[in-house]
């Protein structure tokens, strides 16, 4: 059942009593991610899927390819969409209906780790310039909210692209079950949130201390070491010091995450 | 698809197997894993063929806004939703009236062999999410609905089993494929069955239905959720058997 | 003005004593129709209408044909579409706005009915293979509720159906008032609907029976006895037999109620 | 309807007659039934030359949500809605922001004529459902929902009686058709007036008005709300009469 | 702060007063304007411009214009559409939402004010008939609400309207930045409102007057004195006398409220 | 605007002098006005070379629905719009989830500076509008708002003053235009700093940013803001000193 208020202060208390001691819930240190799986292929409708378990965290991505028209500001370049739902299957906190604040920020923010890195070469998606391009949509389910949705949801999201298969197009429509080739990607991006508890940040944060967290800070970072996005959350702010020290953690860990593709 | 003229030559049945190489009376490969949500108070992962199904169940819990509350008993809930990436074209988030009716129908299928009565003013959520779908998916997230609320300890008078039967090129047959339902002739008949107490708490049709063909049919349906109904019980004992031995 | 809840709770009582006397409040036998009656051609502005009145339940369908595109899969047929109102003027039990779950399964399911049966030749409303085809809107209004809309509502749609005129198309467009013949029909469905209240199986509820009901039953029979849609209601079970039994009942009544068309 | 040049040498009244054959101060044909809906608490069926309309009224009611109560009065409610197939174009079913500002201007038009202090806290709600509509159909709406109003019994101190004047082809004329209303040069102003007070309660206009035409058109439209009215009446009696009757 | 209910009861008693001494808050006439001022061009962005000071009401008018289909019962004209939102910006009283009842009503008379009187030239803005023509977007901003939105939402929509520039059309498309020339505009159509508080008649209600009206009209006018468009509001009735008075004295002060264009 | 390859032979930055003259560590011209919007508990209009931005207070209020209430402290609640003539193409009014992310960063960023524990149950609601939009309309909007909060009296630890950094065509340069932020290189980091205390209270970034160029960013940021924030304190002191001499 859903926890109240009352619970998280005090479970923020006892959160801060163990960190002040180095001492996390699951005993990991304060820059290490929990256990990774990413699982590629796990739906045969999408046209590109993968699986992501971060701790208990579950997310599904799936990649779906229509053809459409281009951005009149990009007319020689396919589209792309990143959509993150919040099912309430997947939490007692999260409510049927309206996509949320939050999830609308989830879907942006893991949505512009994937734009900005460049990593799925639009050019190459451009069927006829101005007309018809292929359109990308990035459908990603949560299944179990177990914290760090944002980790989570940018590998699930990469993974499957990597998966992902080209239809081919005949007379403007997709050719059902056959394709071309994979989708061209060309960057990793991967996404880096940290915790801020008190005074202390925490990387990957789990259930507990997502929701005691008082500012995140989530960092976008590709294979060559480029942040391509980042995103300071909640209402504490940060220092540059503290700014500057998360960017270097996430540029190492960020490999070690980027190892399970 | 595009049905064409050549599919009504199609032979959806030949030398007693059918195009996946069942037999007319078989169900499709079923796996169903119990409690793989662990945020959810009850939850079951089923595999039906190509379906690929999570169903999670949330409550006894406050009841909310008020005025939905029932004094005397717990309020079912029962929301059936497909992932965008489900079918071959992409479904756009939001409201569907297909999903609209298929909750409903699967929350009446549902209510009455649960003891609502037991939590007065409370709501019981049930979430279906449809991550793969193939014929069938309503049958397999009402079958992993029904698992999910026992793990859930919901009090019951019988598990829901379900299952869809239906006709294909000329014969009758247990749980279409999509390739199948596609027949020219075909006929789609869901049905959601308590074995426990031998009643029906869910029947569709579509399709052109002769009577003579309704006996057979309602039989076969009978049979097929009572093997599913084993397949569901399996799961529940594989999960509580499991407790006890860790 | 609405009822409460603890009306219908004694209500309820005072019907199954009655009914487990063989009476219902109007003395219909237990498979037995209200008055019915059908009107054709109510409206100038639809291409084809009809007014139902089914005992005091009185519901308006009318059809409107326009042109547009086929669905991928079915690109050498025209396109069809039920939609039924739950008019709030039409009972203090219906509420203004987004239509209901009830109204979505109603529309669903009389749409079901014309549907399954091929009642229109759809295949006879294709214009330009692929592109372009005749789409029918069959929009049923609910004036009066006295209970079993699905009965009355199916009617109303196939005898709008029966009563439409397809238009002349030029240049990809509706001619306004210029007709070139009668909506191709092919069959006429009939839904005949069954409400279980305690152990007692009624054919066509009124108002009382059908918000006393534990569960209902709605079949849809062609005039060639082939059973072409069936949806039970309600939470209450059925068993085999008694499914059976409505079957029968419906195939031998449905006649008597195709005969007012 | 294309408007050509052809349609401004059109001859909207031509030898005293109009197009249909009505005079200029000649209302189509107008049939009142009242009490047409049993559900209701008060209701009335107008045809109104090619409108169809049926307006019900439920209430006094208990109105919801709580905080849109008014402690010393009755909160009175209008919902204009038209059916998709009452026009040549389907309409979708859903908001519309012509139905919106018809909803808002009727239930104002009514408002004052109802002794709304004698139900504090409660709702009246008027239903008005356009299954065919010409040109009038707000004040045949309006014109059914005063005689539902009555129907219903709410205390009233005057029927509501609504028309329009306006011009075509140079003519002023009462009560438009849509042929009219489409002339090159046409006014349309709809108007509803309580006979028993000479008082408007809705003037609405759109078109190109002369101020020397307003006298003559506000004139004409007293006139043709008097003989609405007088309809209105009529009916009502009839349904009373016919009560005694039985 | 949002002022309740028994505050205007309130006011409206001392208002009464006040008036049946002949005198409004800010010692104006019953028929006279408050001070207006009109500066057009305040956007860049938009093809046209104006913002509007009526008294502290201040409403600013954007006119966007693009390509799109004509309507088919006018093929060969272009279309044009008005929306005034009222922003929870600019008073207590103003939800944030979807748009109210009033939004709909005023977007509906200002809109009417420009349509009926034929204020652009809509035959001007076909490019190809049946298929491509101009469409006109005026969108109105509410600042600050001070009472008469509609007389200073149609004098800005107006002074909008004759600020703007026809932007060139390549393929079907808008050329960003290159203009053909101004706006086709062939009248200059002038709202003018009434309130009516007790049995007194005020031209241009201040907040406070607009407050505790019982009934308003609106009557819009050309440069030519003709009527284009009237709008009773509130549940109160006007006689016939009251009617043509305010007639007379809009066609009157419409010229001087022209005249800041 | 469509970028073609001669883009990315632009010169961004030539003699030291961008595309508008600035230098690389220059502001656009800022100019801030206050309690601009009569209505509003306190307002705040910014020009900021071509954005052009609204920012209006309402509150402490009552806090509705009641159950969003907090019983310890005020709700904050943000709302950043687009007129819908701001950009070049028309933006249709309501729902985008661009505005939705804006609307939650800013509250955040502006959240921690406000006693909010001084108003327990009441929300504190601000409503920034875009009249005009260019590149840095939610630090406009950021800063407006804050500027706002200050005039509507509500009592703060500091003034929150927003801007941001980037590069294009090579350079680290401060508060780009639209032209510079859709260089082929760009990169936009929007932040917003207490000046007051040191601290960031937000910060986004887009773009391909190398980590050597990090701390000449964010230091280029800091002085950034700086600027901003004594645009802000002397707007305020204007109208305080205004309102003495008066």
């Amino acid at each position: 059942m859903s926890k109240t208020n009352l619970y998280w202060v005090i479970k923020k208390d006892s959160l801060l009593a163990d960190l002040s001691h180095g001492k996390r819930s699951d005993k990991r240190k304060f820059d290490e991610y929990r256990k990774i799986t990413v699982e590629k292929g796990v739906s045969d409708t999408a046209e590109g899927s993968a699986m992501v378990q971060m701790g208990k965290t579950k997310v599904i991505a799936g990649v779906k390819i229509s053809v459409g028209t281009p951005y009149p500001d990009s007319p020689d370049k396919g589209t792309m969409m990143v959509n993150a739902e919040l099912l309430p299957l997947s939490s007692p906190d999260f409510e049927p209906g309206f996509p949320s604040e939050d999830a609308v920020e989830l879907s942006r923010v893991v949505d512009r780790g994937i734009r900005e890195s460049h990593a799925i070469d639009l050019e190459k998606l451009c069927i006829r310039e101005g007309e018809l391009v292929y359109s990308v949509f990035v459908d990603i389910d949560i299944i179990n909210y177990d914290g760090n949705l944002f980790d989570a949801c940018e590998l699930a999201g990469i993974a499957a692209l990597e998966d992902t298969k080209l239809p081919k197009v005949k007379d403007e429509k997709i050719v059902e079950g056959e394709f071309t080739g994979k989708l061209p990607i060309n960057h990793q991006p991967i996404e880096c949130t940290f915790a801020k508890i008190g005074e202390h940040i925490l990387l990957d944060p789990d259930l507990e201390e997502d929701n005691c967290k008082e500012a995140a800070f989530t960092i976008a970072i590709t294979e060559k070491d480029v942040i391509c996005a980042m995103q300071k959350r909640g209402s504490k702010p940060f220092t540059k010091d503290e700014l500057t020290s998360m960017i270097d953690t996430a540029i190492k860990e960020s490999k070690k995450l980027r190892s399970n593709l | 698809m595009i049905l064409g003229k050549k599919n009504q030559e199609k032979k959806y049945v030949d030398k007693g197997k059918r195009l996946d190489g069942r037999k007319t009376d078989e169900l499709r490969q079923i796996d169903i894993e119990v409690g793989v949500i662990d945020q959810a108070d009850g939850s079951a992962f089923v595999q039906w063929g190509k379906n690929k199904v999570y169903a999670a169940v949330y409550g006894p819990k406050e009841c909310l806004p008020r005025h939905t509350q029932n004094p005397l008993k717990a309020v079912l809930r029962y929301k059936y939703n497909m992932a965008p990436f489900s079918v071959s074209d992409r479904i756009r988030p939001g409201y569907s009236r297909r999903s609209v009716e298929i909750s409903k129908v699967s929350r009446l299928a549902l209510e009455k062999t649960l003891v609502l009565e037991d939590f007065p003013k409370t709501a019981i959520d049930v979430f279906v999410e449809i991550i793969q779908a193939d014929a069938g998916s309503r049958a397999a997230g009402i079958t992993a609905a029904s698992v999910a609320l026992a793990d859930a300890g919901i009090p019951m008078t019988g598990l829901v089993s379900a299952c869809a039967v239906g006709k294909a090129g000329g014969h009758i047959i247990l749980d279409m494929t999509k390739e199948e339902e596609d027949a020219p002739d075909a006929i789609d008949l869901p049905v959601a069955y308590v074995p426990e107490t031998g009643e029906f708490t869910l029947v569709q049709m579509d399709g052109e239905l002769q009577r003579k063909d309704w006996d057979e049919l309602i039989e076969l349906a009978v049979k097929g959720c009572e093997m599913v109904g084993e397949k569901q019980r399996l799961a529940l004992k594989k999960k509580y058997e499991g407790e006890v031995n860790e």
